[in-house]
């Protein structure tokens, strides 16, 4: 019974635990039940990535009526692998979450905090594994909404305005994706994604197409924080929590690239995408805008967290490029690179997060002279930092190699040295990280500071060796990102 | 013990060692000794891997495969031998000069200086025995990276100046030109293994190999050619030990040694010559030679004088290399052992001077002679086997390179080689004149001048390699044997990377 | 047609007005004229739902809102470049996209066509419930439903984590008089 | 005649279209946040109408199947504009708990004075 | 006399009234226009009208803040909870139909439960968000 109906429990579960989790009064309490119900999902995901490994769809028919009349999950190996990576976020940072909350959140809110982290991470196992458009932008507010309310939870009073700024923005992302899919099922009558695929080769360039198009990209790159729509990401990111932090950098804007992904190739088709539509050309110039831009912001950040958070929105360029180039290995690079991001960004919040708990700022002049005080944390740091760069032996380079190589297919030898340079600037603002950590001689704050608990040790070195172990064994990441690029390629039509 | 596992027994000696190091940090004597042992073990690994292949057999280990078409493997080919005989040998002698030198000075950190020191001879090994290019970046990169922390080890603000042009240019030029030239031989080649004979023969017209060759001759910045070579001077903050590491042992024959492997095993001597595409790198390297040694001259500080001749030496070995033929190539490969040997002591020596009087400009070392005899007498050998002269070892390595030139035509470059040579006596002979003939400051003729050297385990390694360089004038033969091996027949004597 | 041109006039009020009463007052009336032309669009179920949500719940929790805050629209500042930009880019889009929609009230569009014409013949059979919208709702797309809930779920989590327990004024920077 | 007859035929599409200008331009041009939020509101109600109005046949009767009706306007539309509606007040009112929260912490919900609190701080 | 005694009365004889009709609303959503959103709505209208007119100690007396914020994850776990029993009954999850034998009438079961649970977690929240709102205020 449990087998048969896995891709239902991979959301209600979540959802369960979260119910529970708002009755508990005591905090600990929640965060038990938190962390049986994370633990649970990667299980489950394994579960869904096995069966789905032979390149077969699961379709599991919501309320038992068949697909275009009920609601249907559609899953295959895109977005087995989107729920593997959100469910192995989620399982790591719930026993890191168990001091960092205590520490930043007042004990009578506890519980709630739990119950809104478990609704966004089933919101966003939703949005990944749902087969129908409007499904979707249900499970898009779900978790947007617990994001808003989990960022606001920041200690910084700025938190709240980053809080309001992000649910500005992402209301009217949604509202553009409801646009887009209303003006789309104008057209073709049904909400199925698979559905509506077949429909929309027929009508093939009706102009409400190309509207509904426009719609749906510029919704989706709000929620991705592409780079001119990016505006809400580094003050989030900046002032939320340290473990909410971690979260969404690791997944939110992952499974909204998923959604781009799925789009993009299995409804519109790639013929009709990139032949007739200015679309990778866009792609091109606003994620090597993101690459450029965003760094170079980046290296004069004083607080690293927001430094940190820039250097996502790079990161998320490097993936938007893979898109464009639209070849089986730039698509194959963008997708691993999606997993590497998650990994590498988890690693790193979580060592500031140890930071944060353990200084109380982390500005990059309280950091000073840590490398004596926290050496396995700023060991880690550092390590997880060269992976950003792309240091062969890391995920970093993975991903860097996959992109250099489809570019270079296409002959677009430009693109693969400004592939390069971006990094090397991500080296300037490494660098100083490493140079304030190691060289500086030990600031005030930093005086009395020691190695976090083993509870938040453990899971930044777990992320932190996975950073390094999928940048040698790549068979796991790459291989089933390429099979994923397959997939996508081939499209639904 | 097959050939194989003694060569990951290799790699993990000093990996096992900078554990040990680490974990025995607290006290000196252990660390020392532990230091030694695993140094002492690598020479006598690398030994025993060396004599196995003189009796022809060939070392290739499996691949570890990270990405389809990218594995990490390791095999042994004798230029590689060569590489790893040299670097293990200094290290020995390195360890011993610098537990005298870190006592004398004093330093602080010494246990991170020792750990980083056996990580970056590990990545140095791992250079040596890379089986193709992707393994050979990666340890390349490892070798940057755990050198950065010797070059910035004193803390203060111009040892950070310096580190940072030290990561940026290594790290930028690894990164923006090798990377993509790598991606790009891939592409075009479809495999990345080193095989005699080159892998590109045949696949890529003029343009592109010129392109990729220049990429590749501009992206190994270790290479130090000249618009490259900045961050060489810059590393000269670091202690004397460390830009010895730098100058004579690991970096810069790393790189140099890339060069050399790129250009056999990647483009392959055939094809390089037939296309032509290796004209303009003669030209680079020999404009490289002699400026670096008209700024050598300019220079008042030891060290900064010694780093540049370095810059020049190395141009010698790509210099050689670019001919493309078996000559040139002996040539080079003499001359890193060479140039290892003679720079190494004259390192050393200025260390010594340092710890003894604390003195760093030239202008200042009038009668060093007298006080220090034993380490300007060593200087004085090694500045005679950079110059060339015949008891000394150097005499080969530029008689080979010579050769070279005649065999691929290039007869200027006989002219270069000889106004090289001059440069080098011009900087280096009136150090040795200042030591020796001029009466040190303050004291009156005639009188006894007290000696004052180096602490003993100074002396010892200055003497140790001072002996080194005139060994070697007698075994280039052994060397030379060695080298022939990997130039001449296009034969795969190196089962280049197991399938 | 004349509620729509209603409508219309409505929202310019809203756009135009700076005193925030005003303007929650307008928003109710603007609700209700909503619900209405729903109610002729055959739309029952929204309309009841908007006029219950729409004008009742939002109005009461825009006054609660402004009972904490002030009441009074700083002027506004003149910079209209922008967002004039970007609605124009979007009416654009918009009216080119809908250009090519089948007119307004043709029985044979394909959204009566597909899966609709499904849902009214077996919406008794299957459920013997006649409301068609209730049984789609709950039955047939109950998942969306369940969805539906755990937003409210989470509002409801959301202002209960921001709000719960007693005001903690923190000074703000100091108050520069607004000019109304 | 035929210019007027699209003009009447896609008049619904004219209101939507500046109801969605009109919200978009209040959300992103005013600096009052409470004010941005009816924006918003005002912006998901223009998408309501995009739903509901291709739903409607003219003659046709609200979905609840009754013996003397047969043709009925189209269902689907009615249940997701029903989640739709109950989205944009669930986002509200955490905007709204938002903005109260913000005022506490600044003293102020005009965003231009807190950016200018924000440089002297 | 004070003025709100006009309110009160008034207050006294419509609120039953709101009720009965908010309970109309719910069941019968299935034959004519309504749900469990509208009734929802309505049910917390009435506590919200309450709480305006005899004062939030009053109203939070009848409907204690504890109740409330018990209700709101109450109605979700109701509409899981039929999820998870058509689950065990073999069924795909919501499919309603095999919890009973004759499906059409598990079905009609179905959508009333739901309904209702919808019910409980709607007016839930409009009063947990009124009572926030208003305890902030004083």
């Amino acid at each position: 019974m449990i087998a048969a109906n896995l891709p239902a429990l991979q959301v209600v579960l979540p959802l369960l635990g979260a119910v529970v989790c708002a009755m508990v009064r005591r905090g600990p309490l929640a965060w038990g039940v938190a962390l049986v119900v994370s633990l649970a999902m990667p299980l489950i995901a394994v579960g869904l990535l096995i069966q789905v490994l032979d390149g077969s769809t699961i379709s599991y028919a919501l309320g038992g009526w068949r697909p275009p009349i009920g609601i249907e999950y559609r899953i295959d190996i895109v977005n087995a692998f989107i729920l593997l990576l959100v469910s192995i976020i989620g399982a790591v940072i719930m026993p890191y979450a168990k001091a960092s909350v205590e520490a930043e959140i007042a004990p009578d809110r506890q519980p709630w905090f739990y119950a809104l982290f478990l609704l966004c991470l089933s919101g966003l196992l939703g949005m990944a594994i749902t087969g129908d458009a409007f499904n979707i932008f249900v499970f898009m507010e779900i978790s947007s909404l617990a994001t808003y309310a989990l960022i606001a939870m920041g200690q910084d009073r700025r938190a709240l305005l980053a809080a309001y700024q992000y649910l500005i923005m992402g209301t009217i992302g949604a509202t553009f994706y409801v646009i887009g899919v209303g003006l789309i099922y104008t057209v073709t009558g049904t909400l199925n994604l698979a559905d509506m695929a077949s429909k929309v080769g027929e009508i093939e360039n009706s102009r409400a197409i190309i509207a509904a198009l426009a719609f749906l990209t510029v919704g989706i790159s709000l929620k991705l924080a592409l780079f001119p729509l990016h505006v809400w990401l580094p003050n989030a990111y900046a002032y939320a929590p340290s473990m909410v932090t971690c979260f969404l950098a690791a997944t939110a804007t992952k499974v909204a690239v998923y959604l781009l992904l799925r789009y993009v190739f299995s409804i519109f088709g790639k013929v009709f995408v990139f032949a007739d539509l200015p679309l990778p050309e866009i792609f091109l110039v606003l994620s090597l805008a993101a690459m450029f831009g965003a760094s170079i912001v980046a290296v004069f950040q004083e607080d690293i967290k927001r430094m940190l958070a820039y250097s996502s929105v790079a990161q998320i360029g490097y993936i938007t490029l893979g898109i464009a180039i639209a070849n089986k290995l730039g698509l194959t690079g963008g997708i691993v690179h999606l997993f590497n991001h998650a990994l590498m960004k988890g690693a790193l919040f979580m060592a500031l997060g140890a930071v944060f708990y353990r200084v109380g700022s982390v500005k990059i002049d309280d950091l000073a002279g840590l490398g004596q005080r926290m050496p396995i944390t700023m060991g880690a740091l550092v390590l997880a930092g060269l992976s950003i760069i792309g240091v062969p032996g890391t995920v970093g380079f993975i991903s860097k190699w996959y992109l250099g190589l489809g570019a270079l297919e296409h002959g677009w030898w430009w693109l693969v040295f400004l592939l390069v340079l971006s990094s090397l600037i991500s080296v300037v603002y490494i660098g100083r990280i490493v140079e304030a950590v190691y060289f500086r001689p030990v600031s005030s704050a930093a005086k009395r500071a020691t190695e976090p608990p083993l509870s938040m040790l453990l899971p930044t070195l777990l992320l932190v060796a996975s950073t390094v172990y999928f940048g040698i064994d790549t068979a796991a990441s790459a291989g089933i990102a390429g099979r994923a690029a397959e997939l996508l390629l081939a499209g639904l039509r | 013990m097959t050939g194989p596992e003694l060569v990951i027994l290799a790699l993990l000696i000093p990996t096992a060692g900078a554990a040990l190091i680490a974990l025995t940090g607290r006290s000196p004597n252990v660390r020392e000794t532990v230091t030694l042992v695993s140094a002492f073990a690598l020479l006598a690994v690398v030994i025993a891997i060396l004599s196995r292949t003189l009796e022809g057999e060939t070392i290739v280990t499996g691949a570890f495969q990270v990405i389809p078409g990218l594995e990490i493997a390791f095999a042994v080919e004798p230029l590689g031998m060569l590489f790893a005989c040299v670097a293990s040998g200094l290290w020995i002698v390195n360890s011993i000069y610098s537990i005298g030198y870190m006592r004398g000075n004093k330093e602080p950190r010494q246990t991170s200086f020792y750990v980083c020191f056996a990580i970056a001879l590990a990545s140095t090994m791992g250079v040596a025995f890379a089986a193709n290019l992707f393994t050979l970046f990666l340890f390349y990169e490892a070798l940057t990276l755990s050198t950065y922390p010797l070059v910035t080890h004193k803390g203060n603000e111009d040892a950070m100046a310096g580190g940072r042009t030290y990561l940026l240019i290594l790290l930028g030029t690894s990164m923006v030109l090798l990377l993509p030239a790598i991606i790009a031989t891939y592409l075009i080649a479809g495999t990345l293994d080193f095989q005699s004979g080159g892998i590109l023969a045949g696949k890529a017209e003029g343009t592109t190999v010129a392109l990729l060759l220049a990429l590749f001759m501009f992206g190994i910045g270790k290479a130090a050619l000249m618009p490259m070579h900045r961050w060489l001077p810059a590393a000269m903050v670091a202690p004397t030990p460390v830009s010895a590491l730098l100058h004579a042992v690991a970096v810069v024959k790393a790189g140099v040694f890339t060069v050399s492997k790129v250009i056999i095993y990647i483009f392959g001597l055939n094809f390089l010559s037939e296309t032509g595409a290796g004209e303009w790198l003669v030209f680079v390297a020999a404009f490289s030679l002699v400026m670096a040694s008209v700024i050598a001259l300019t220079k008042d500080n030891l060290k900064a004088r010694l780093a540049y001749s370095t810059v020049s030496q190395l141009a010698y070995v790509v210099l050689g290399a670019s001919f493309a033929n078996a000559m040139g190539l002996i040539g080079s490969g003499m001359h890193i052992a060479m140039h290892a040997a003679g720079k190494i002591t004259l390192f050393f020596c200025a260390g010594a001077i340092y710890v003894a009087t604390h003195k760093t400009e030239i202008s200042d070392m009038g009668g060093i002679g007298r006080t220090m005899p034993v380490t300007m007498f060593a200087f004085l050998i090694g500045s005679l086997s950079i110059i060339g002269l015949p008891p000394l070892g150097g005499t080969w390595s530029k008689w080979f390179i010579a050769a070279g030139a005649v065999d691929s035509g290039h007869l200027f470059v006989i002219g270069v080689l000889i106004v090289s040579s001059l440069l080098n006596i011009a900087y280096l002979i009136p150090i040795v004149a200042r030591g020796f003939l001029q009466r040190p400051a303050g004291i009156a003729a005639g009188a006894k001048v007290r000696i004052k050297e180096a602490p003993f385990p100074c002396v010892a390694a200055i003497s140790i390699t001072a002996l080194l360089c005139v060994v070697l004038f007698f075994q280039a033969g052994a060397i030379e044997e060695l080298l022939r091996g990997a130039v001449s027949q296009p034969g795969p004597l190196v089962a280049g990377g197991a399938r | 047609m004349v509620l729509l041109t209603l409508l219309a006039a409505i929202t310019i009020g809203v756009v135009r007005l700076r005193n925030l009463f005003a303007v929650v007052v307008l928003g109710g009336i603007y609700s209700f004229l909503m619900a209405s032309v729903l109610i002729v669009l055959d739309a029952v179920d929204v309309a009841m739902t908007e006029a219950s949500v729409g004008a009742g719940i939002s109005t009461v929790l825009m006054l609660g809102a402004l009972y904490l805050t002030k009441t009074e629209e700083a002027e506004p500042v003149h910079k209209t470049l922008l967002p004039l930009f970007v609605a124009v880019t979007t009416a654009a889009v918009l009216i080119y996209g809908t250009a090519t929609l089948p007119p307004f009230g043709i029985a044979e569009t394909p959204v009566h066509l597909n899966v609709a014409p499904y849902y009214l013949e077996n919406s008794i059979p299957d459920t013997s419930v006649p409301n068609v919208v209730t049984s789609v709702l709950s039955s047939y797309r109950g998942y969306d439903t369940l969805g539906e809930t755990t937003v409210i779920f989470t509002a409801g989590i959301a202002v209960l984590m921001l709000l719960k327990g007693r005001r903690q004024v923190k000074p703000g920077p100091k108050r520069r008089r607004i000019s109304s | 005649m035929d210019v007027i007859k699209t003009v009447v035929e896609h008049y619904n599409h004219w209101i939507i279209i500046f109801l969605l200008v009109s919200g978009l331009y209040i959300v992103v041009a005013r600096g009052n946040m409470v004010k941005k939020l009816v924006g918003l509101g005002l912006f998901q109600t223009s998408v309501y109408l995009l739903y509901i109005t291709p739903g409607k046949i003219l003659g046709g009767t609200p979905p609840i199947i009754a013996e003397q009706y047969s043709v009925y306007s189209n269902p689907l539309p009615h249940v997701l504009i029903l989640t739709a509606i109950v989205v944009g007040v669930a986002t509200l009112a955490t905007g709204l708990a938002l903005v109260v929260r913000i005022n506490e912490a600044f003293g102020t919900i005009e965003e231009d004075e807190i950016f200018a609190g924000e440089e002297d701080e | 006399m004070r003025l709100d005694v006009i309110f009160r009365v008034a207050a006294k004889i419509f609120i039953p009234f709101i009720l009965v009709f908010a309970l109309y609303v719910q069941f019968h959503g299935d034959f004519g226009p309504g749900g469990g959103f509208q009734a929802g709505v309505m049910a917390g209208a009435m506590v919200i009208f309450y709480a305006i007119i005899f004062g939030l100690e009053a109203a939070q007396r009848i409907v204690p803040p504890r109740l409330v914020e018990l209700m709101v994850p109450a109605g979700v776990a109701i509409f899981a909870g039929v999820g998870v029993v058509s689950l065990l009954f073999g069924g795909n999850y919501l499919d309603y139909s095999p919890i009973l034998h004759d499906p059409v009438h598990a079905q009609h079961i179905g959508i009333l439960l739901v309904e209702i649970g919808v019910l409980v977690t709607v007016s839930g929240t409009m009063v947990a968000i009124f009572y926030t709102f208003i305890g902030r205020g004083r």
